[in-house]
């Protein structure tokens, strides 16, 4: 297996392989070489394509054009199954466990170790679970089931699972974004090895760091489309960054300065128990507030529970002076709080439903007369939203399933704007839209704080929360570890907090 | 008919806060005078009158698929032709009372002359009998009958009392004129069933039976396996038991099949209403010595003799008149519109090869 | 606050044993409860009534049980993943029936040979729902609900009002209920066989895993390859099957058959199988604990008239078994969820 | 009236063409499950008028309405459970306890008035019941209402056992099926009518009903949006509950008899009508007409084949395959046509 002839053909490579969804062209004309012995990094924005690219290497999705190679010869992935048996093994961004079953059995589901009449044999399964996890340098319990590990915990499952494989081809699409400092350098010793042992290893990730210490090749994909490939040596993070954006990059940051009023929102000594504690912090009129650290931190799960989706143990959320009943959204809302969910699909949008009645959900009984919701009513107010927001899209009628991602958000947007909300809250407002879209939420969260409302924004991006934010709170396992004033914010003082290190402020 | 058990203490319990709310408005209570909607059969009858041809006889049984019901029918089919008249069998596939109602519906829709029904329910079928009923068709009820408003003529397979009195003396004579039995019966709102324990306990009574103590009735809602459970839960409540009484086809034939596969075969002496063919095997193996019942060939054969006379206007359905039925011969119809079928016959290892049903 | 993050910060291992046992002890603890219970009530029946535990009452038991515990252990396996069949007293019916019609129609044939036709009946019944269920993807209550009309609907049709008495059959097959090892009758230990073939399929093969991961989620099951039509279908197959084999027993139990065999039986299987832990969404519950709800159900309804309670009542208390059961199981899972989310290094 | 039939914007049109389309109203309108369903009522109708003696008479058409009456009814409420995502078997056996409880009222002498009022509250409350397992608790509701359906049918035979009570005055029973005036239909028919005005227009017109598509297709951003999830579900449960009661007493009026097992089994023909009428069972899709477009499919059905004389057995076989066809085949065009697009869903 090892020392291959540099002739021999790449053991995958993708020929200009397209891929669209309805209106939303995904990929166009992508070719990437993935060769044995390397590891190739895969960079692009949120939206740039390299999730469906992962899964149409996955066998999830069929390619509209193009051919996939494998050792040179085009071959279709029609299933998962095929590509795991032509030795594609893939790590995905989101876990995808089964959490009813353990962990050796996530693992190792299909391809438990067998004894004698074909039966499972448990103890050989629980025992090699036991040596993956090792070489990762974690323990977690073979026995146990996954319902209920942590996010973190669910990602070296996962890698685990995928080194199970002894893979030819190892894709590994952002292993690391809810990984500690150690897990991460564990990992990464572990991709080497598979490295050394000739696999090709395919790395996607947002952190240029970890790009730039591990791999050796980098891609580039911006909107769906191949930009370039080259060896690490001859690039530095400005021209990733820059082939990535496709423009100068603080274009993208129109941070207005603003005038600050009162406090609008004021969180006190919040806390729930095992998700975050002693949480506090307010935010004021014409204030943009970031809320900034690593996934799993209890960001998310802190806005949600300051909207009322989540009921939390202790602690007070006011608006305006006013106490805010827990567990109660209606209550926040009617308050003034407007919270654009963290998980467009599941959580921001109806996806079945149309544009129009997506975008008006939030105001049904404001639309109604004598109790009645007309069409006219609810067509006249999305057309409001649509254009002031510049909707792409054929007709309000039609599934905003339909949509990009970009314009989903400008209906999410839409649909809590139109309450008229004093408090926005904003959890990762860019992920995963197109970077003409992302200019455009970033100007409006601008000018809404010009208007003089409060907004509180989540955001994994360190580039938009340094560039958007008047403060940034960091968080770190479910506490604030920093507060930062704009001008003291910077990659390394949020990072530092955001990695538990240490109190910066 | 009404008796019906003291359970509403719980209602009324948990709604007497409600109750107190609204109770006091007054309204439509249980004592008050209300007018019944039966019409009268009126006319003079015309014992001479000529039955017509292509009269439709419609039988409507409890259940379409009941193989009692399908054997009694070829009766009515027999009859039909006899007539000249055009025979239907239709009814639900499963025997309640409000899918009977749909039926009778559809029978007077299509102008049907005479229905034959055997009622699920006496009540429930009763004000779409009537409307039949004014919409022209005859309404002849047998093996179950439904208020006497609600039909012209009933054929009654046996008198109650014969049917009582055949029961009560081959499980005495079985069990020797002493010690504990108990009833299997169909569903405690089957009219007939209801007729006959009463019957049977009056019977009971009686000095000659001193000994024999009635200690239970268990009800097997016609239910094969619910019948079966229930044949099983009664031995075993009831060790002492010396003799079952099961008043319904069904219920006798699971009873046998229990009794017959049990360590009480042999101890334990059943008896009741059945028909020859499911129990040929139990009187074969010893496990049922004798029991009785009408024909139901018969039945429905009168049934459609009745029918057809009464829709030529032969009778009226008035007490005291006759007709002529067929192979059968002449019957009178009794008060209340009742027309008796016969004496029930005792099957036994002598007789039961000579009957097929 | 320092005395919250006290409890939650310590812990440096990943989900630690405390939750291994904790998975385990969920599975346990339902499956005991059941037994419990079980236990419970013939204790208390037989203080009451001696008689309840005789041979000849604990054969009937076992006799009773025989039907529902197979018919439970095909449910769950459809069950667990994320499916149900409504169909199985239909299937049960027309099966039963067939297997009568061909005693009648072709006395020659040997018992082995009917009985295994009466089962592939079933085979059948559970092949049409599956492959409408797999292969259509439509919903599996809709689709078991249509097919538990239009079965039932054949079996009528077929049946045209005939009834196959005990004497249609030979009396080698009736009396395969009085056939009794060890005092348990064989039918009884047929359901044993089925029971435990099953459960160890489940817990011991790939494939009866991947039921669980496919019951668990079908999108996961479909991303790491798993063949999630086929997983869908073979149960249903399966449970056809058994409801064909409860069919025949069903014939040879009871002797009487006619169309109406086995109506609404559907929803006491699913109800042994749920009050037996069996989530009715998927991915979890074993065929030992539908097996055991099932003989809890059977011996409700036996034990209710030995302690002279209304016979009325059974329903109402199998009712609120059923949620009580689902109710406990959510309780628990509750529970184990705050308790691993304690157990969690991070996110504290 | 008729929604604006608005011309395409120019986007609209601009665009290169679109696999979905570009459809008028008119093609949508007839796109939907509910047209559909409508179409096959009236063929069935037509069918039945004419090949079939006896149907297309008005007493007919009154047996017709009454035989659906109680289905139709519980159907009304059921749609708007479904929508959510939700079900509620336990319809029938609340019909059934709602006619023991009202026999045994009768027996102990309170009117009839008092007794139908009570039925209703006590309707509410076993509606509230299982909207209280499934809101609070949290449980599936599939389970609670297997749970409930026999825990209520259990009840009623607690309450009355296998006793009828069938003394009700014929004032009311009569009353029950009575005609509206010089017409042959049933005034139940105008109960229905005003019922399914009142939900129609509180799923397809109010703020309320906007509510239960957006829980039924995805609860969790449907309670981002700040929808009331629990609480909506709550109300539905309860309204189901009354509304099955309701039927109870309409039904044992309408059969003069209060029996424990009345309408047992009732639960899956409402399903059935519900889902044929293009209700999706996992929620989010559906509307109030196809319904009762369902309704009388089914009713107009078995009433025409009883007329011409098929027996029963063809009936279920008949409503099987309509309901399995009924779903089976919008699936299937649907998935041969995203076939022919060739682009897979994005998943």
């Amino acid at each position: 297996m090892t020392d291959r002839p540099p002739a021999a053909p790449p053991p995958l490579s993708l020929v200009g392989v397209a891929k669209s969804f309805g209106m939303v062209n995904a990929l166009q004309g992508v070719s990437l070489e993935l060769r044995a012995g390397e590891i190739h990094a895969l960079c692009g924005e949120n939206g740039a394509g390299k999730s469906t690219l992962v899964k149409t290497i996955a066998g999830v999705h069929r390619p509209d054009e193009g051919r996939i190679e494998v050792d040179g010869a085009p071959t279709e992935f029609a299933s998962p199954a095929d590509a795991q048996r032509a030795g594609v093994a893939v790590i995905y961004q989101e876990p995808t466990l089964f959490p009813d079953l353990s962990v050796a059995e996530n693992i190792f589901m299909g391809r438990q170790p067998l004894s004698r009449g074909r039966r499972i044999d448990r103890t050989a399964m629980y025992a090699a679970t036991d040596r993956l996890f090792a070489r990762l340098g974690v323990r977690i319990a073979p026995e146990r089931p996954a319902r209920g590990l942590s996010i973190a915990d669910q990602q070296l499952v996962e890698i685990a699972k995928a080194m199970s494989f002894d893979a030819r081809v190892l894709i590994m699409d952002e292993p690391t974004a809810a990984l500690s400092g150690t897990e991460v350098e564990r990992l990464f010793s572990v991709a080497r090895s598979l490295r050394d042992q000739g696999a090709a290893v395919l790395f996607i990730s947002h952190r240029f760091d970890e790009v730039f210490a591990l791999c050796d090749r980098i891609t580039v994909m911006r909107d769906g489309r191949y930009i370039s490939t080259d060896p690490v040596a001859e690039l530095t993070v400005d021209t990733v960054v820059r082939r990535m954006v496709g423009r100068e990059v603080n274009t993208l940051f129109p941070k207005q300065d603003t005038e600050r009023g009162e406090v609008l929102l004021e969180v006190d000594g919040l806390t729930r128990a095992g998700v975050f504690s002693d949480v506090g912090f307010d935010v004021r009129a014409g204030e943009i507030v970031a809320l900034a650290g690593l996934v799993g931190a209890g960001r998310s799960e802190v806005v949600r529970a300051v909207f009322g989706i989540d009921r939390y143990d202790f602690g007070t959320v006011r608006v305006a002076g006013a106490a805010l009943p827990q567990g109660r959204p209606a209550a926040a809302m009617a308050a003034g709080i407007a919270l654009v969910p963290e998980d467009r699909r599941q959580q921001g949008l109806v996806m079945e439903m149309s544009i129009e009645r997506n975008a008006t959900l939030t105001r049904r009984s404001a639309l109604s007369r004598f109790g009645l919701l007309s069409r006219r009513s609810e067509e006249k107010a999305a057309e409001v939203w649509a254009d002031r927001l510049q909707l792409k899209a054929g007709h309000l009628t039609d599934a905003v399933s339909t949509l990009s991602g970009g314009n989903q958000q400008k209906v999410v947007l839409a649909k809590w704007l139109a309450t008229r909300p004093r408090v926005l809250i904003v959890d990762e407002p860019t992920r995963g839209i197109d970077v003409g879209t992302k200019a455009e939420v970033h100007r409006l969260l601008s000018h809404l704080a010009g208007e003089g409302l409060a907004v509180l924004m989540v955001s994994s991006e360190l580039p938009e929360v340094l560039g958007m934010a008047d403060r940034v709170l960091v968080m770190h396992e479910g506490r604030i570890t920093a507060e930062l004033p704009r001008g003291e914010a910077t990659e390394e003082s949020v990072m530092y907090a955001a990695t538990g290190h240490k109190e910066v402020a | 008919m009404l008796r019906t058990r003291t359970h509403y203490g719980l209602t009324a319990a948990t709604l007497a806060g409600l109750m107190l709310v609204t109770a006091a408005c007054g309204g439509t209570t249980r004592g008050d005078a209300d007018d019944s909607g039966g019409a009268e059969a009126a006319g003079e009858a015309d014992p001479n009158a000529e039955i017509p041809e292509g009269l439709a006889i419609s039988y409507l049984p409890k259940q379409l698929n009941n193989p009692y019901f399908t054997y009694a029918n070829t009766g009515g089919e027999e009859a039909a032709e006899e007539l000249k008249g055009e025979y239907k069998e239709v009814g639900p596939s499963e025997a309640n009372a409000s899918s009977q109602v749909s039926y009778i519906n559809t029978l007077s829709q299509q102008g049907s002359d005479v229905i034959v029904i055997a009622a699920n329910d006496p009540d429930a079928v009763c004000s779409s009998l009537q409307q039949a009923q004014q919409a022209g068709s005859v309404i002849v009820t047998y093996d179950s009958d439904t208020g006497k408003d609600c039909r012209d003529v009933f054929i009654n397979q046996a008198t109650a009392e014969d049917i009582a009195t055949t029961q009560v003396e081959m499980i005495a004579e079985q069990i020797g004129g002493e010690g504990e039995i108990a009833f299997l019966s169909a569903t405690p709102n089957a009219t007939n069933q209801n007729a006959w324990l009463e019957l049977m306990e009056e019977e009971l009574a009686k000095d000659e039976y001193a000994d024999i103590e009635v200690v239970d009735t268990v009800y097997g809602n016609d239910d094969d396996q619910k019948s079966f459970n229930e044949m099983q839960g009664l031995l075993q409540t009831h060790p002492d038991l010396k003799g079952v009484v099961s008043p319904t086809t069904v219920g006798l034939a699971a009873a046998a099949r229990y009794l017959s596969s049990s360590d009480y075969k042999g101890d334990v002496t059943l008896t009741g209403l059945g028909t020859p063919n499911q129990m040929k095997e139990y009187v074969e193996d010893g496990t049922v010595e004798e029991f009785a019942l009408w024909d139901p060939k018969n039945m429905a054969y009168l049934a459609g003799y009745a029918g057809a006379s009464l829709s030529a206007g032969r009778i009226t359905g008035a007490e005291g008149e006759t007709f002529e039925a067929g192979r059968l011969g002449e019957y009178e119809v009794g008060a209340d519109g009742e027309i008796v079928l016969g004496p029930p016959t005792v099957f036994n290892e002598d007789n039961i090869d000579d009957y097929d049903f | 606050m320092t005395g919250v993050s006290a409890t939650q910060a310590p812990v440096a291992e990943h989900g630690g044993n405390g939750a291994v046992r904790t998975g385990r002890r969920i599975r346990q603890v339902r499956e005991l409860g059941i037994l419990l219970a079980l236990v419970l009530l013939v204790a208390i029946t037989t203080l009451t009534n001696p008689n309840f535990l005789s041979s000849q009452s604990v054969r009937d038991l076992l006799l009773g049980a025989t039907l529902l515990t197979i018919l439970a252990v095909g449910q769950s396996m459809v069950i667990i993943t994320r499916n149900v069949d409504l169909s199985v007293g239909s299937t049960l019916g027309l099966s039963a029936f067939a297997t009568g019609t061909l005693f009648v129609s072709l006395p020659a044939l040997p018992i082995p040979v009917v009985a295994l036709a009466g089962v592939l009946v079933g085979t059948v019944c559970g092949a049409v729902n599956g492959a409408l269920v797999a292969a259509a993807r439509v919903p599996a209550l809709v689709v078991t609900l249509g097919t538990l009309y239009a079965f039932r609907g054949i079996g009528h049709w077929w049946a045209a009002g005939e009834q196959i008495n005990a004497a249609d059959m030979p009396d080698t097959f009736l009396g395969l209920g009085r056939v009794a090892v060890l005092n348990i009758p064989a039918p009884a230990l047929i359901a044993l066989a089925v029971v435990l073939t099953a459960g160890w399929y489940l817990g011991s093969y790939r494939s009866g895993r991947e039921l669980y991961a496919v019951g668990s989620d079908p999108q996961a099951a479909r991303l790491v390859g798993i063949p999630v039509d086929r997983r869908v279908f073979f149960p249903f197959v399966v449970n056809g099957s058994l409801a064909g084999l409860a069919g025949v027993l069903y014939a040879a139990r009871f002797g009487t058959l006619d169309a109406t065999v086995g109506t609404g039986l559907e929803l006491e299987v699913v109800a042994a199988a749920v009050v037996g832990g069996v989530a009715i969404f998927g991915g979890s519950g074993t065929v030992y604990g539908a097996a055991l709800g099932a003989m809890l159900l059977t011996t409700i309804g036996a034990a209710l008239p030995m302690l002279r309670v209304d016979p009325f009542w059974q329903q109402a208390v199998v009712g609120l078994l059923i949620i009580v059961a689902i109710g406990l199981d959510r309780l628990l899972v509750l529970r184990a969820a705050r308790r691993l989310r304690g157990g969690e290094s991070r996110g504290a | 009236m008729a929604p604006d039939v608005t011309t395409p914007p120019a986007g609209g049109t601009a665009l290169p063409p679109r696999p979905a389309g570009q459809r008028s109203v008119l093609q949508r309108v007839l796109a939907t499950r509910e047209s559909s369903v409508i179409g096959a009522l009236l063929v069935s109708i037509l069918a039945a008028s004419l090949l079939v003696d006896g149907f297309a008479s008005g007493r007919n058409s009154g047996f017709l309405i009454l035989d659906i009456a109680a289905i139709a009814l519980i159907a009304l409420p059921m749609t708007l459970v479904i929508v959510t995502g939700e079900i509620d078997l336990s319809v029938a056996s609340t019909l059934g306890l709602t006619s023991a409880v009202m026999g045994q009222l009768w027996v102990i002498g309170l009117p009839l008035e008092t007794i139908a009022v009570l039925c209703l509250v006590l309707g509410a409350l076993l509606g509230a019941v299982n909207g209280l397992l499934v809101t609070v608790a949290g449980l599936p509701s599939l389970a609670v209402t297997i749970g409930t359906m026999a825990m209520y049918r259990g009840l009623a035979y607690v309450i009355l056992g296998d006793q009828a009570v069938a003394d009700f005055p014929f004032s009311w029973t009569g009353g029950a099926t009575a005609r509206l005036s010089g017409t042959p239909i049933p005034w139940i028919a105008l109960l229905i009518i005003v019922l399914a005005v009142v939900f129609g227009l509180l799923l397809h017109a109010t703020p309320f009903g906007r509510s239960l598509y957006a829980i039924g297709s995805n609860d969790e951003a449907a309670r981002f949006s700040g929808i009331p999830v629990l609480r909506t579900k709550l109300v539905l449960f309860i309204a189901s509950g009354t509304v099955a009661s309701l039927a109870g007493v309409f039904w044992t009026l309408q059969y003069g008899s209060a029996r424990a097992d009345n309408a047992f089994g009732l639960e899956l023909s409402v399903v059935a009508a519900v889902l044929l009428g293009g209700v999706s069972i996992f929620g989010g899709k559906g509307a109030l007409l196809g319904v009762l477009g369902g309704v009388l499919l089914l009713g107009t059905i078995r009433n025409a084949l009883q007329l011409a004389d098929v027996s029963s057995d063809m009936l279920s076989i008949v409503t099987g395959t309509l309901l399995v066809v009924s779903v089976v085949l919008p699936n299937a065009i649907e998935r041969v046509r995203a076939r022919r697009r060739t682009a897979e869903p994005p998943s």
